[in-house]
């Protein structure tokens, strides 16, 4: 009797976050996962640890998150798609890796299940703390890509989206989750496998000798040659030409390369972001929210319109690179933004900066639950008035 | 464990029988008045002379008398005891008498047959002999001798074709043989010889299969490239520690031979006497055993610990190269060993009227061999080595290193004139029409076929001319060389034009042979060859129990004698691990728990760590089966706590006594130490060495028995001269006990010195069994001293024993 | 002369000879062993990756004419496990300084250790942090002298081999680069062997050093390797003592063990069987 | 078996020991001296020229033989010294 295909388990299930989140890795074509238990994204790692046997993955504990994100980074190198998933403390660990992995241009996924901190924090609790560290976290020049999602089925989506943005452009993308999104449970919708578009890295089209591993076509992407086909390559986490030789003093070579890791990305914007509009089209004030909190802000929104209130929702979903042009369109027609965070002002730092003038109210929440909507809906009334 | 003692209330009984020995003692000592002065000794109940008592008469003789006449003591004065002490000991047992109450006195080889001209004085000294052998004899006790278990495994030293035959017949009697050879191969110098006489069959044909059953055998364990480092132990129980150096190449080589075809180095092969190349990693020869490969390090480019050549390790496909090999010191058990080590060749280059290194066709009877070999660097053409040309006329130069004091070899190599006829007739065999000469000095063809030999090279026209080259000078454009010297049977000059000179050089033993000489306490013969106990009766024993010679280690002799004397040193090891055991000589000491003080003085002196000293118990031990039964430890014990049995003090008192009791003043008391010195002393008399007979000669086992006590006893009994002697030093039986000898001896000149004495009295000698002539004239010597010696002396020296030593 | 060609030319990237190393320097005569392996097997290159750390050898992954990566400090281990695991046909050959493989990377060596994963690792030990100019490092000798230890190391060094042994490697050995011949015939042994193998190879590093340790030139250096070597084959890596009197070398380890490469693809396609017929929905 | 040997071999014409010829690319050679002072032959010496960075290359001593057990080659840390089989003329 022929084998199941068990890579994509399509129908509707009830499942967590975490679970989710594997399901769409391995619908993404992720056979590769390293990573150290963490509350709470643990769920994630248990659930690849039997999923990929069954679908001829592998799954390693490491003994650290600083070497998951190291073997994560090979096994890409070797050919697969790769991920790992943690919490803030193993979230910091990765960063040098995750450095090397945008330096060298490493397609591979890290699902960050936010909780609170700094340091230990809260492990339980949920929190949006991360944003900015997601951006910031590795030192050095560069832009990556960060999707937030605020559902159990968007663990799964964007999950799938998460790979196929690091496969097309060659760079680590995040996945920020939250402990609620990550733990709560939902029923989730697994299309068949081919209604699943996914993407996977371009392949050189030259022979080996002619093969420059960091020559970028039109889109400032370079094409992946894998180890062991031949191509006998060179990456280095040094500055490093077309060629992946070391340029350790050249600051031409630098500027270079430097210009356009952040290049193919800022100008593929368009073809990165997503948003979420909901009533803004006559809205004249605006919640822009990310990640769970956006739940919240969504009844809110809908409880202001009975009251009246011109009220609308611009959810982020691609939080890095920073929409921007739609936050600076918002602005515009609105009189004031709110914008609610589960921490003590990260995200609204950069909303502010692309509202200019227009006013921000910004809702913090540390510890405790995430908003309720009504403290949502009472920032609208009296930004409205 | 001695048994119960007679009862003193026992009468002793002792029967005396005088030996004529033919004429041997009967020619210079009146055995009939001997016998009847016999009779008048104490104890003494019956004494008899006949002619030969070593014979069954005279065995049966003795037996009958122990019975019928009740006789507890016998004494023989008939020969030396190293000879036929056995026997008698034998007949005494057979008639239930234990062999320890039997005594003998050695008339033949230490008075007749050195005293042969004046028999009054030789009657007196056979008197004398007699009368000690009887004091002795009363006093002897009876014993019973320990059993030591043999260990049923041997150790072979040298595996040329001597050491081979030994092995392989005591592994194919079932015994596990250990083969010790220093060089990389077995086969020895028979494997570089291209024919053996007389039957000039193949000699490397007949001796390869005899090296793989060696090799092959599953009782013999070879250790090639190995030598024996330290020996420990005695009969039957030997500890040996042999040193395996690193071949640099495993068991796993299979002798392809790829490495030596890739290798960088080069040398003379030492198997071709140099005529041809090596590499740094060889075989030594084609048929070698083992066949594994071996790296020369002293040529190889990898020096230190660093490979910087690895053409070798990269050729083997079997991995077999390992340039970490380290010595490894293998620990082996055996319970007997045979010498087997052969000799070397001698070097004809200090004979400079030969020419040998300086005229290039000049070449060695050896040299000769591997160009005669068809698998030699010649193949198998005999070449001038000048111009590569074979020589109309050869010459074969015999005795060279032989018979030749001034080339310090004295003796007759025995293999030489035989080797030359087979050489030459070799020649003939291959090149009919090259004129051969001979130079020799006797054409010795004593062997079964030899003489045949010897009559076909003179039909087949080789020249045989008496008397030696006396110089040989090389015509220097052909390289061709005169000889010129006098035909001493002519009587006339010769000078006589060759293409090529061949050496017939001599054998002479192994440049290192003390080492094995010190390692199992072997004597040596005044040519340098191991001495075998007995010459005629013992030929393969040594003085070691447990330890055999076979082969040129023992003196120069052909493939067949060596072979021979293997066979026959196999079988002398085998009897011993075939018994599984052997009795020690009752001969060790008893300590008299009483007296002991538990000083540990005698534990500092046994040369064998068989005495335990324990302290805390307040008790002395001795372990009988390592004790050798020296006596050393007796010697030393300031309380008289150590009886050294069947040489107990009271004996030895006794025999000095004996010899002193008359005409003291004119006599010399000797102690000589079985092994060497008494040996020597009985060798003066097979050599019928003429000394004056009044010396006195006391048998202890070793030198290091004789206590200082017993000097001052013959002294304090009159004595005009006392002479202590013993092997030399190194030499001694007891590993060293000697060295305690000369201690003592220095200390009692002393006293005498501090008493004004005259040291000359005291003399002490180390006198090797060889050394019958050294023996003679040191009695001569001492006469002197003697004739010298004032009764006013004597006197003085008699207080000596109770002055305090120094 | 014409144009010289060396032999080895081949198994080099284009255009990166000379190196940076110091003159003296071994981590040259490393690089040359490895390729005189690869050269000496007739390995397919094509299956050869070579991964290396931080600090000057960290510079010889793009020396080879391999597929190659030059990870962050410490990490090369682990990068190279990733690279295993997701294709197991390669030869991942791990080669790296002392610092990086057992100070900073010191955790993930002993874990892939552990875990056998089939992984060739070459520690290049000069004794000290080179590239940063000489600080001491975890196998700096008792009381040396090294930039940050101006009074003598007080900080006892690792014995190398003994905590690889210790840690379940399965090929264990230690040479200098005096012994070429048998560091060569090593990695070769290594490159052939199924699981975690390591070889700590003692190199000169006379400029930054060696000189303060009355060692001013490689020769100085490699005279010391040549006086105080002491080969050892088999012997208990635990006594594998480093001294200026004595350096013990050797191959101490060869053992076999199931790696964890194996147990993986074993447990998967245990578990794929499992799958056909069917298991319940996730 | 201690004989005295002093013959010339006779074969020693016949047996053939490869030679070797030493190449040195001195642009490459930055003078760490290790194939000089390790030569097992001691053929090599300092010469007296300079390559591009100031560094004398090695050369071979005059009529000195090269064994051809390339430690120079394995040993060098900068691939700048290798050795082949010299073609031998006289059809050897």
């Amino acid at each position: 009797m022929a084998q199941k295909d068990r890579t994509v388990l399509t129908g509707k299930h009830f499942m967590e976050g975490d679970v989710a989140s594997a399901e769409g890795a391995i619908a993404a074509g992720c056979r590769f996962f390293a990573g150290y238990p963490i509350t709470p994204a643990t769920e994630v790692a248990e659930r690849m640890a039997q999923r990929l046997p069954e679908v001829g993955g592998i799954y390693i504990q490491m003994e650290d998150e600083i070497s998951s994100m190291a073997a994560v980074i090979g096994a890409s190198y070797a050919g697969v798609k790769s991920m790992t998933a943690t919490s803030g403390p193993g979230f910091s660990l990765m960063q040098e890796n995750i450095g090397l992995a945008v330096m060298t241009e490493t397609p591979c996924v890290i699902v960050n299940v936010m909780r609170g901190g700094p340091s230990t924090g809260q492990p339980t609790k949920p929190a949006q703390q991360d944003v900015m560290q997601a951006k910031w976290g590795s030192h050095g020049d560069y832009e990556i890509i960060a999707l937030a999602p605020n559902s159990v089925q968007e663990m799964f989506d964007l999950t799938i989206e998460a790979f196929n943005l690091s496969e097309i452009y060659r760079i680590p993308v995040i996945v920020l989750g939250d402990e609620i999104v990550g733990h709560m449970y939902e029923r989730v919708t697994i299309p068949s496998k081919e209604a699943i578009k996914i993407v996977s890295r371009k392949e050189p089209q030259v022979p080996p000798e002619k093969y420059a591993p960091f020559k970028p076509d039109k889109d400032l992407v370079p094409p992946m040659a894998t180890f062991g086909q031949g191509y006998h390559f060179y990456a280095t986490g040094l500055t490093h030409d077309e060629t992946g030789r070391p340029q350790t003093d050249s600051a031409e070579e630098q500027k270079k390369l430097i210009q356009r890791l952040c290049d193919k990305i800022r100008k593929n914007v368009d073809r990165i972001i997503k948003v979420e509009k909901v009533m803004l089209e006559d809205a004249n004030v605006a919640v822009i929210s990310y990640g769970i909190t956006s739940r919240a802000a969504l009844s809110a929104v809908r409880k202001a319109r009975q009251e009246g209130i011109k009220a609308g929702l611009l959810r982020i979903v691609t939080v890095w690179p920073f929409p921007d042009k739609y936050v600076a369109g918002i602005a515009k027609q609105t009189r004031a933004l709110v914008v609610p965070e589960m921490n003590y002002g990260q995200l609204v730092r950069e909303v502010e900066r692309a509202a200019k003038e227009t006013p921000v109210k910004f809702l913090p929440k540390l510890g405790e639950e995430p908003h309720k909507p009504v403290e949502i809906l009472d920032a609208l009334r009296r930004v409205h008035k | 464990m001695s048994s119960p003692q007679p009862k003193p209330e026992e009468e002793i009984r002792i029967g005396v029988y005088v030996c004529h020995c033919g004429l041997n003692i009967a020619g210079s000592v009146d055995c009939e008045e001997v016998a009847k002065y016999a009779s008048t000794l104490p104890h003494v109940v019956l004494a008899k002379d006949n002619r030969y008592t070593c014979s069954d008469q005279g065995q049966e003789l003795i037996k009958k008398d122990i019975k019928e006449h009740k006789l507890n003591r016998v004494v023989v004065a008939s020969c030396s005891p190293r000879l036929h002490e056995p026997t008698f000991r034998r007949a005494c047992e057979e008639a239930g008498l234990n062999k320890y109450l039997f005594e003998m006195a050695n008339i033949r080889e230490h008075c007749s047959w050195v005293h042969l001209y004046e028999k009054e004085k030789t009657t007196e000294k056979a008197k004398d002999l007699v009368k000690m052998a009887v004091a002795k004899a009363a006093l002897l006790q009876q014993q019973e001798e320990a059993v030591v278990p043999i260990i049923r495994k041997a150790l072979v030293i040298g595996g040329g074709v001597a050491g081979i035959q030994a092995a392989l017949d005591m592994a194919d009697t079932g015994y596990k043989v250990y083969l010790v050879e220093r060089e990389p191969s077995i086969g020895g110098r028979m494997a570089q010889i291209d024919k053996t006489f007389p039957t000039m069959d193949c000699s490397i044909c007949i001796l390869a299969p005899k090296m793989s059953d060696a090799g092959r055998h599953p009782n013999i364990e070879l250790l090639t490239n190995s030598e024996v480092k330290e020996v420990k132990g005695y009969i039957g129980n030997f500890k040996v520690k042999v040193l395996k150096k690193p071949r640099y190449v495993t068991k796993d080589c299979s002798a392809c031979g790829d490495c030596a075809k890739e290798c960088l180095a080069t040398t003379p092969n030492e198997f071709d006497v140099g005529l041809a190349t090596r590499h740094a990693i060889y075989t030594p020869f084609a048929q070698a055993v083992p066949s594994t490969y071996i790296i020369d390090r002293n040529i190889c480019l990898n020096k230190d610990n660093i490979i910087t050549c690895d053409k070798c390790i990269k050729a083997c496909e079997i991995k077999a190269i390992d340039f970490d090999m380290k010595p490894e010191t293998i620990e082996l058990e055996v319970g007997t060993i045979i010498v087997a080590t052969g000799a070397d060749v001698y070097d004809p280059a200090s004979l400079v009227e030969y020419g040998y290194t300086k005229y290039p066709n000049v070449i060695t009877s050896l040299e000769f061999e591997r160009l005669i070999n068809a698998g030699g660097p010649s193949g198998g053409h005999l070449i001038r080595p000048s111009d590569m040309q074979i020589p109309k006329t050869v010459a074969f130069i015999q005795c060279v290193g032989s018979r030749n004091e001034k080339g310090g070899r004295p003796y007759c190599s025995n293999v030489c004139c035989m080797n030359t006829i087979k050489d030459s007739l070799l020649i003939k065999e291959h090149w009919p029409t090259t004129k051969i000469y001979a130079f020799y000095l006797d054409i010795r063809a004593f062997g079964k076929g030899f003489e045949d030999l010897y009559k076909r090279a003179k039909k087949e026209g080789v020249t045989f001319i008496r008397g030696l080259p006396a110089d040989i000078v090389e015509d220097r454009k052909t390289h061709n060389l005169w000889l010129i010297g006098e035909n001493t049977l002519q009587k006339e000059l010769y000078k006589i034009n060759v293409g090529m000179v061949i050496l017939s050089i001599g054998i002479e033993p192994q440049k290192d042979s003390e080492v094995i000489q010190r390692l199992f306490t072997l004597s040596k013969t005044s040519d340098g060859f191991f001495m075998e106990a007995h010459p005629k009766l013992r030929p393969v024993d040594t003085p070691t129990g447990g330890v055999f010679l076979a082969g040129c280690a023992e003196s120069p002799k052909d493939i067949k004698d060596s072979v021979t004397q293997a066979s026959a040193a196999a079988a002398r090891a085998s009897i011993l691990m075939s018994q599984g055991k052997v009795t020690v000589e009752a001969i060790t000491p008893k300590v008299i728990d009483e007296k002991c003080q538990v000083c540990g003085l005698c534990v500092r002196v046994c040369p064998f760590n068989a005495i335990i000293a324990n302290k805390e118990m307040k008790k002395t031990d001795i372990i009988e089966a390592a004790c050798a039964g020296c006596g050393t430890c007796g010697a030393e014990c300031p309380y008289e706590a150590l009886t050294m049995r069947h040489f107990t003090d009271e004996q030895i008192y006794a025999q000095i006594d004996a010899a002193t009791e008359e005409d003291a003043n004119k006599k010399i008391v000797a102690f000589c130490c079985n092994w060497c010195s008494y040996a020597g002393a009985d060798f003066a008399g097979v050599s019928r060495m003429q000394y004056p007979p009044n010396v006195r000669i006391i048998r202890t086992m070793c030198s290091g028995r004789v206590a200082p006590k017993f000097v001052e006893r013959a002294f304090a009994k009159g004595a005009a001269a006392v002479l202590v002697s013993g092997c030399h030093i190194g030499d001694c039986h007891y590993i060293n006990a000697n060295i305690q000898t000369q201690k003592r001896v220095e200390k009692l000149w002393k006293k005498m010195e501090r008493l004004g004495l005259n040291k000359d009295r005291l003399q002490l000698a180390w006198i090797s069994a060889a050394e019958g002539e050294k023996f003679a004239s040191k009695i001569k010597e001492m006469q002197d001293v003697v004739s010298k010696v004032t009764k006013e002396e004597i006197e003085k020296s008699k207080t000596m024993a109770k002055e305090k030593a120094g | 002369m014409s144009e010289e060609v060396h032999p080895f030319e081949g198994y080099l990237r284009g255009g990166m000879i000379p190196h940076i190393w110091c003159d003296g320097c071994g981590n040259g005569i490393i690089l040359n062993c490895f390729v005189h392996a690869i050269d000496d097997l007739k390995m397919d290159i094509d299956k050869i990756v070579v991964v290396s750390g931080i600090g000057c050898i960290g510079r010889l992954s793009g020396y080879t004419n391999t597929d190659s990566y030059h990870t962050t400090h410490g990490r090369a281990i682990a990068f190279a496990t990733g690279v295993k695991l997701a294709n197991s046909d390669l030869t991942v050959t791990v080669i790296s300084g002392d610092g990086d493989l057992f100070a900073i990377g010191g955790n993930h060596f002993i874990h892939a250790a552990r875990r056998n994963v089939d992984i060739k690792v070459i520690c290049a030990n000069n004794f000290n942090y080179g590239m940063t100019g000489g600080q001491y490092g975890p196998t700096t000798p008792l009381n040396a002298w090294t930039t940050t230890t101006p009074y003598g190391n007080i900080e006892h060094p690792f014995n190398l081999v003994h905590l690889a042994a210790a840690s379940g490697a399965v090929f264990v050995a230690r040479w200098t680069t005096l012994h070429v011949r048998r560091l060569v015939e090593s990695i070769k042994k290594m490159l052939q062997k199924e699981g975690f193998s390591f070889i700590e190879v003692i190199t000169p590093c006379p400029e930054i050093y060696g000189r303060r340790n009355k060692m001013a030139t490689g020769i100085e250096m490699m005279n010391w390797f040549k006086k105080a070597a002491d080969i050892q084959n088999n012997s208990d890596p635990a006594k594998a003592e480093i001294t200026s009197e004595k350096i013990v070398l050797g191959e101490f380890i060869d053992i076999e063990k199931p790696t964890y490469d194996h147990l993986l693809s074993e447990m998967i396609s245990k578990v794929q069987k499992k799958m056909e017929g069917g298991g319940g929905q996730g | 078996m201690p004989v005295r040997i002093w013959r010339k071999p006779l074969d020693t014409d016949k047996v053939k020991v490869p030679e070797g010829e030493v190449h040195i690319i001195k642009s490459r050679c930055k003078g760490c001296g290790f194939c000089i002072e390790f030569c097992p032959k001691e053929m090599l010496e300092t010469s007296e020229e300079f390559n591009e960075r100031g560094i004398h290359p090695p050369k071979v001593k005059d009529k000195s033989v090269c064994a051809l057990c390339s430690f120079c080659e394995a040993v060098c840390p900068d691939f700048a010294i290798y050795s082949v089989k010299k073609e031998c003329k006289d059809g050897c």
